[in-house]
C-alpha cells in the first residue's frame, strides 16, 4: 500500500523507440539515395536535408550523406517525392534479399 | 416555557436578514451554554422579497433531528404584512409567543391562545440610525423582552460581533430600543 | 475552537485547513457556497491556492486531474447533474490513482429538475472506483475533509465526502474548528511518487492493452486488466488504512471512534436501522422514543460506504432479528443500493450460522419530501413486528 | 525581427522515436514532429484520443521524449489549466505547456473547455491538427470535414456542409495569438511557435494534415496535396497577431503572385472528394476567387 508502487499501478510509460515493434517491416518500397544527385553529398557540406525535415518517422539522419533507418523506415516514399534532385528512389522490397535487408 | 428545548420560528422576507438575525440568537444560545443549537433556513429557491422561513431549535443536549420545526414555541414575525401571506401561527404551541414588527398599536391585534408581543422595529431603526428596512437587529430586542431566553447583554454583544464592520453601535442600539419599548400582553 | 456555521462552511474551512494548492468549481446548487468560501479565502490572501474559474464540471474535475498529476493537492465539490455530468472524469481519476477530494453536497437529479436533498446522485457514482464517505453532521464534515486528504494521498485513491444537501449544507450548527498546527501535524505536505515534469518525462494513462507488455527496461509491465485489479485490491485495503487514519486522527485531535460505522444503542438491539448521512442521526431521536416504548432497537450509520466495510458491518449485526435500511436514492428496478449490499455482506458472512437478520427496505426523502421524525419512528415500529413488504417501502408517498 | 526558420537552423534534437504506431506517410507525425522542436525540452504535453495518442505510444512505452498526460476526449484545455496552475503554485515559469488535440477533439467534443481556457486567458498553446474527421475511429465526419467530403459516416452524398472556422471562433476570444498552419509548411509552424512562445494568455494553431488512409492519395504525395490545399487558395496559412490578420509564407507569396492553383487540381489528387460535381467544385472555386479578391484588395 502507500504510494510506494504507485507507478507500477498506473498506466506509466516511459520513452523509447519501436513502440510500434520494428516498423520497417511495413515497408512496401524502400528508399535508396543515389549519392551521386544528393546535394549535400555532391557539395560535401551542409545543404538541403529536405529528405531530413520531412521524413515522418524521423528514421533520416541530417548527416553527409544521409543515412536511412530501416528498421524502422516505413517506406512511405515523401523522401523520393520531395528531393529537389530525384537523388531517391523507391526500389520494391523484394529484390532486397534478408541478408542484405538486415544488413542496412 | 420549557427552557431545555426551545423551537423558534422566524417569519421574514429574502433579502431582511432573518437568518442571520437567527444566527446571532444561536450563537449567543450556544456561548450561554446550549450545546444544541441548529438553525436551518427555508431550502429551496429563494428570491428577494419572496416569504422565507427559517427554523431555530436551542437544547441543552445535541441536537440530532434536523428537521423543520413543527411546534414552535416562539414565532418572531419580520414583517406585519406576512401576516396576511403566511399562517405565521402554524402549529405554535398553546401559550406560545408571537413577536411581531409592526407600526400598528399592540391592540389592534388578538391572537386566542397566545401571547403577542410588538414593537414598530421600522421606525426603532431608523432613529437607531440604520437605513430604513433594516431589521433584523432590532428584532432581537423584542424577542428577549418578551421570552426571556438568554438576557439582553449576551445578544447585543452577539449583534455588535457579528455587524463588527458594519455599523455595530447603530445595530446593538436598535435591540436595546427595541428590547425597551417592544409591548407584551397575554 | 468551536464556531456556529453552515455546512458548506465547514467543509471549506477542512478544505482551507489542508491547504489544497489548487481548487476548481463550477457553480451547482446546493454545492455553490463551498466554492464561493474557498474564493473568499483565496482572493482575501487567507489561503494560498490557484482558484480556477472553469465552464463546467467536467472541467472542473479534469482540472483537479492534471494538477494532481504535475503534484497539487486539489479540490472541487459539486452536486446532482453537476457530477453526472463529471462522470467520465471521476472513472478517469480513480483509474489514475489521483488523491482528489471531492465533496458531493447531496441533491436529487433530474428529470425532472428539482433542486433538493436525496443521494441518487453519490450512488450512482458507487462503482467508480473513489472511496465514498457520507457525513451526519458538520463536525463530521469537516473532520471527514482532513481524513481524506491523508487516506487519499496514502491510498493513491480520490474520495468523495458526502453530505446532505440542505439539511446539512445550509444548516448551521456548532462545530469545532481544528487548528492549523495541529492539521498540519495530522497531515504533511503532499508528496506523490511521480509528478509531471520534464526532467523525468512520463506518458500517463495512454492506451494499455488488454494483456500484458515488455517495457523499454526490458521488464514486464501489467495490461490494463492488472492495473484494474491494483485498484481494486486497494480499495479493499483501504478499509485498514482507514482505521489508521481514524487513529490518528484520535490521537492528534482527541475525536475519532469506529471508522466504517457509527452505531447508537445497537448493542443490545434486536432491530438496527441502517442508513448513510443525516437521516441516521434523526434515526437516533426514533430509537430513543422506540426504546421508550419498550422495543429494543437502535441505528447504525455507515460513514464509509465504498470500500464497503462488510465484514464489520456483519459483525455489528450479527444475531439481530431485523435491519430495517432507511434510503435516500435506489437502483432503479429493484431496491437501495445499501440494502443489496448489506444483504450481500450478511449472506456473505452469516449464511448457514442461523444468526442472519431479515433486511427490510425503506425509500425516504426523494427529491427533498420532508422526512418526519414521527413518520420514521412510525416505520420504523411497524417493521419490528412484521415484513412489511417485499418490495421497498417508500416512506410518506402520496399516491 | 525574428530570423526565419531554414532547414539548416532547424534543431537537430529530435522529441519523438522512430517506430511509431502512426500510419505510413503521417502527415500529423511531421508536425508534431518539428512543432516539438520548436516547444523544446522544456515542454509538458496534454494529449486526448486521437491519432496522436496512438502515434505517442501504447503503455509502458512513449514515443514522444517530453512528459504527456493522457487526458478524456472532452477535457483537453482544462488540463492544461490544470497543470499551468499547478506549476505556478510550484513557482515555476519557465515550463511550457502544449495541448495538442484532433479537429474532433477541438471543434466538436472538446470546444467548451477550449472556449473556457481562451477566456480565462490561460498562458499555452493549443494545438489542433486538422486532418479533417474522425480519423481515428475510422474516417468519420468532423465538424472541420469540408464539404462534399466522403467519410464513413457521410459515404455516399460526402459532407453537406461547409467546415466549421474554428480559427476564427479561437480569434474571437481576443486572443493574442492565432495562427493556420499546415504540415506541408513546417517551418512555417515552426516559424510561429517561436514566435509565439512568449506571449501572454491562450495561443491557438490549425494545422492542416494530409491523411493518406482518410483523404484517399498515396502516402508519398502528402506533402505536395497539403502544398495545393494552399497553392489553390482553399487552405491559408496566416496569423492573427493582437487582432491584426496576415497572411504567412507560401499564402502570402500567392497575393504577389496574384495567382492560383484551379482548385480542381485539389479534389482530383484524392479520393474522397471523388463525388464532387462539377457544380459544386464551381461554386467552391468562386468562393476561394472572392475570399482572394478580398486579400488583394487588402494589398494593394
Amino acid at each position: 500500500m502507500g504510494t510506494r508502487n504507485y507507478r507500477r499501478k498506473t498506466s506509466h510509460s516511459e520513452h523509447g523507440p519501436g513502440d510500434g515493434g520494428r516498423t520497417g517491416s511495413w515497408r512496401v518500397e524502400r528508399p535508396v539515395i543515389d549519392q551521386s544527385l544528393c546535394i549535400p553529398c555532391k557539395r560535401n557540406k551542409e545543404a538541403c536535408f529536405i529528405c531530413w525535415l520531412f521524413c515522418p518517422d524521423v528514421v533520416i539522419s541530417r548527416t553527409i550523406p544521409p543515412k536511412i533507418d530501416l528498421e524502422y523506415c516505413k517506406g512511405c516514399g515523401i523522401c523520393a517525392e520531395e528531393c529537389p534532385t530525384k537523388a531517391i528512389t523507391m526500389v520494391d522490397e523484394a529484390k532486397f534479399s534478408d541478408e542484405v535487408k538486415d544488413k542496412e | 416555557m420549557n427552557k431545555e428545548f426551545i423551537e423558534i420560528r422566524w417569519h421574514g422576507r429574502g433579502g431582511q436578514g432573518a437568518i442571520t438575525a437567527a444566527k446571532i440568537v444561536a450563537e449567543a444560545a450556544f456561548t450561554s451554554g446550549y450545546a444544541g443549537v441548529v438553525m436551518a433556513p427555508t431550502f429551496g429557491t429563494e428570491r428577494r422579497g419572496a416569504p422565507v422561513m427559517t427554523s431555530l431549535k436551542i437544547s441543552r443536549e445535541k441536537i440530532y433531528d434536523l428537521s423543520p420545526i413543527e411546534t414552535p414555541d416562539v414565532v418572531v414575525v419580520l414583517d406585519h404584512l406576512l401576516l396576511k401571506e403566511a399562517d405565521v401561527t402554524s402549529g405554535l404551541k398553546p401559550g406560545g409567543i408571537i413577536i411581531l414588527n409592526t407600526p400598528m398599536a399592540f391592540e389592534s391585534y388578538s391572537f386566542k391562545d397566545y401571547q403577542l408581543a410588538t414593537a414598530d422595529i421600522t421606525a426603532i431603526s431608523v432613529e437607531a440610525g440604520l437605513p430604513h428596512g433594516m431589521v433584523n437587529t432590532g428584532i432581537i430586542g423584542s424577542l428577549e423582552k418578551a421570552a426571556g431566553l438568554l438576557g439582553i447583554d449576551i445578544l447585543l454583544k452577539g449583534i455588535e460581533e457579528e455587524f463588527r464592520t458594519r455599523k455595530p453601535e447603530k445595530n446593538s442600539m436598535a435591540a436595546r430600543i427595541a428590547y425597551e419599548r417592544t409591548v407584551a400582553g397575554g | 475552537m468551536h464556531i456556529i456555521e453552515n455546512g458548506n462552511v465547514a467543509a471549506a474551512l477542512g478544505v482551507k485547513l489542508c491547504r489544497a494548492a489548487v481548487i476548481a468549481a463550477y457553480p451547482i446548487t446546493p454545492q455553490t457556497p463551498v466554492t464561493e468560501r474557498l474564493s473568499e479565502y483565496v482572493e482575501a490572501g487567507e489561503m494560498k491556492a490557484e482558484y480556477i474559474h472553469v465552464e463546467s464540471e467536467h472541467s472542473a474535475l479534469a482540472v483537479c486531474i492534471a494538477a494532481s498529476s504535475t503534484g497539487a493537492r486539489t479540490f472541487t465539490a459539486t452536486s446532482s447533474n453537476g457530477l453526472l455530468y463529471m462522470h467520465e472524469q471521476v472513472q478517469w481519476a480513480a483509474g489514475a490513482r489521483l488523491p482528489i477530494v471531492m465533496c458531493v453536497v447531496n441533491r436529487a437529479i433530474s428529470a425532472p429538475w428539482n433542486v433538493w436533498n436525496d443521494q441518487q446522485d453519490s450512488i450512482s457514482q458507487r462503482d467508480t472506483g473513489w472511496i465514498q464517505m457520507y457525513c451526519a453532521d458538520h463536525q463530521q464534515i469537516i473532520d471527514s475533509v482532513i481524513k481524506a486528504y491523508w487516506l487519499a494521498e496514502k491510498a493513491s485513491i480520490p474520495i468523495m465526502v458526502c453530505y446532505d444537501g440542505y439539511i446539512l449544507s445550509h444548516t448551521y450548527m456548532p462545530f469545532d474548528v481544528p487548528d492549523q498546527e495541529r492539521v498540519d501535524a495530522f497531515l504533511p505536505p503532499f508528496q506523490p511518487d511521480y509528478a509531471l515534469n520534464p526532467k523525468e518525462p512520463a506518458n500517463l494513462n495512454t492506451v494499455t492493452l488488454p494483456d500484458v507488455r515488455m517495457d523499454v527496461k526490458g521488464e514486464l509491465a501489467h495490461g490494463y486488466m492488472e492495473i484494474r485489479y491494483l485498484l481494486h485490491e486497494d480499495l479493499r485495503k483501504t478499509l485498514a488504512v482507514a482505521a489508521d487514519a481514524e487513529k490518528r486522527y484520535a490521537e492528534i485531535f482527541g475525536r475519532g471512534g469506529d471508522p466504517y460505522l457509527e452505531s447508537y444503542r445497537c448493542d443490545d438491539a434486536d432491530y438496527v436501522a441502517v442508513g448513510l448521512g443525516s437521516i441516521t442521526y434523526q434515526l437516533r431521536v426514533s430509537v430513543d422514543a422506540l426504546r421508550k416504548e419498550g422495543i429494543n432497537v437502535g441505528v447504525m450509520g455507515v460513514r464509509f460506504y465504498r470500500p464497503f466495510p462488510d465484514a464489520a458491518i456483519a459483525k455489528a449485526l450479527k444475531g439481530k432479528k431485523g435491519v430495517i435500511v432507511f434510503e435516500k436514492a435506489l437502483s432503479y428496478g429493484y431496491e437501495g443500493a445499501l440494502a443489496s449490499d448489506l444483504k450481500s455482506a450478511l449472506y456473505e458472512h452469516l449464511a448457514g450460522t442461523g444468526h442472519l437478520p431479515l433486511v427490510q427496505n425503506f425509500i425516504a426523502g426523494i427529491g427533498g419530501r420532508e422526512i418526519r421524525t414521527d413518520d420514521l419512528t412510525h416505520n420504523f415500529r411497524a417493521a419490528t413486528r412484521s415484513r412489511i413488504a417485499k418490495e421497498p417501502v417508500w416512506i410518506g408517498l402520496k399516491l | 525581427m525574428q530570423a526565419k526558420t531554414t532547414i539548416l537552423s532547424l534543431p537537430t534534437e529530435e522529441f519523438v522515436h522512430p517506430g511509431t504506431r502512426a500510419c505510413t506517410g503521417c502527415g500529423l507525425a511531421i508536425a508534431y514532429r518539428i512543432g516539438l522542436k520548436a516547444l523544446g525540452k522544456d515542454t509538458m504535453l496534454i494529449v486526448p484520443p486521437s491519432c496522436l495518442t496512438v502515434l505517442q505510444g501504447l503503455f509502458p512505452v512513449a514515443s514522444t521524449k517530453l512528459p504527456c498526460l493522457n487526458v478524456t476526449f472532452a477535457s483537453t484545455a482544462a488540463a492544461a489549466t490544470g497543470i499551468l496552475a499547478t506549476l505556478k503554485t510550484q513557482g515555476n515559469q519557465h515550463t511550457a505547456v502544449a495541448a495538442w488535440a484532433g479537429d474532433g477533439g477541438t471543434s466538436d467534443i472538446g470546444l467548451q473547455a477550449l472556449s473556457g481556457a481562451a477566456e480565462r486567458g490561460d498562458n499555452f498553446i493549443y494545438f489542433c491538427y486538422d486532418n479533417e474527421g474522425y480519423m481515428n475511429t475510422g474516417v468519420q465526419r468532423s465538424g472541420t470535414t469540408p464539404i462534399g467530403a466522403i467519410t464513413a459516416n457521410t459515404p455516399f452524398k460526402g459532407k453537406l456542409q461547409q467546415k466549421k472556422d474554428v480559427p476564427a471562433i479561437m480569434a474571437a476570444h481576443n486572443l493574442s495569438y492565432v495562427a493556420a498552419c499546415s504540415a506541408a509548411y513546417p517551418l512555417d509552424l515552426h516559424d510561429k511557435i517561436i514566435k509565439c512562445k512568449d506571449m501572454p494568455g491562450t495561443k491557438y494553431f490549425h494545422i492542416h494534415i494530409p491523411c493518406p488512409p482518410g483523404w484517399g492519395y498515396d502516402p508519398r504525395y502528402g506533402i505536395k496535396i497539403g502544398r495545393l490545399a494552399v497553392e489553390t487558395g482553399y487552405y491559408d496559412l496566416y496569423e492573427i497577431v493582437n487582432g491584426e490578420f496576415k497572411l504567412t509564407a507560401a499564402s502570402e507569396k500567392l497575393v504577389e503572385k496574384r495567382k492560383l492553383v484551379p482548385v480542381r487540381e485539389y479534389f482530383r489528387a484524392q479520393s474522397r472528394f471523388k463525388i464532387l460535381t462539377d457544380e459544386l467544385i464551381a461554386d467552391i472555386q468562386n468562393q476561394i476567387d472572392v475570399k482572394w479578391a478580398g486579400y488583394y484588395k487588402q494589398d494593394e
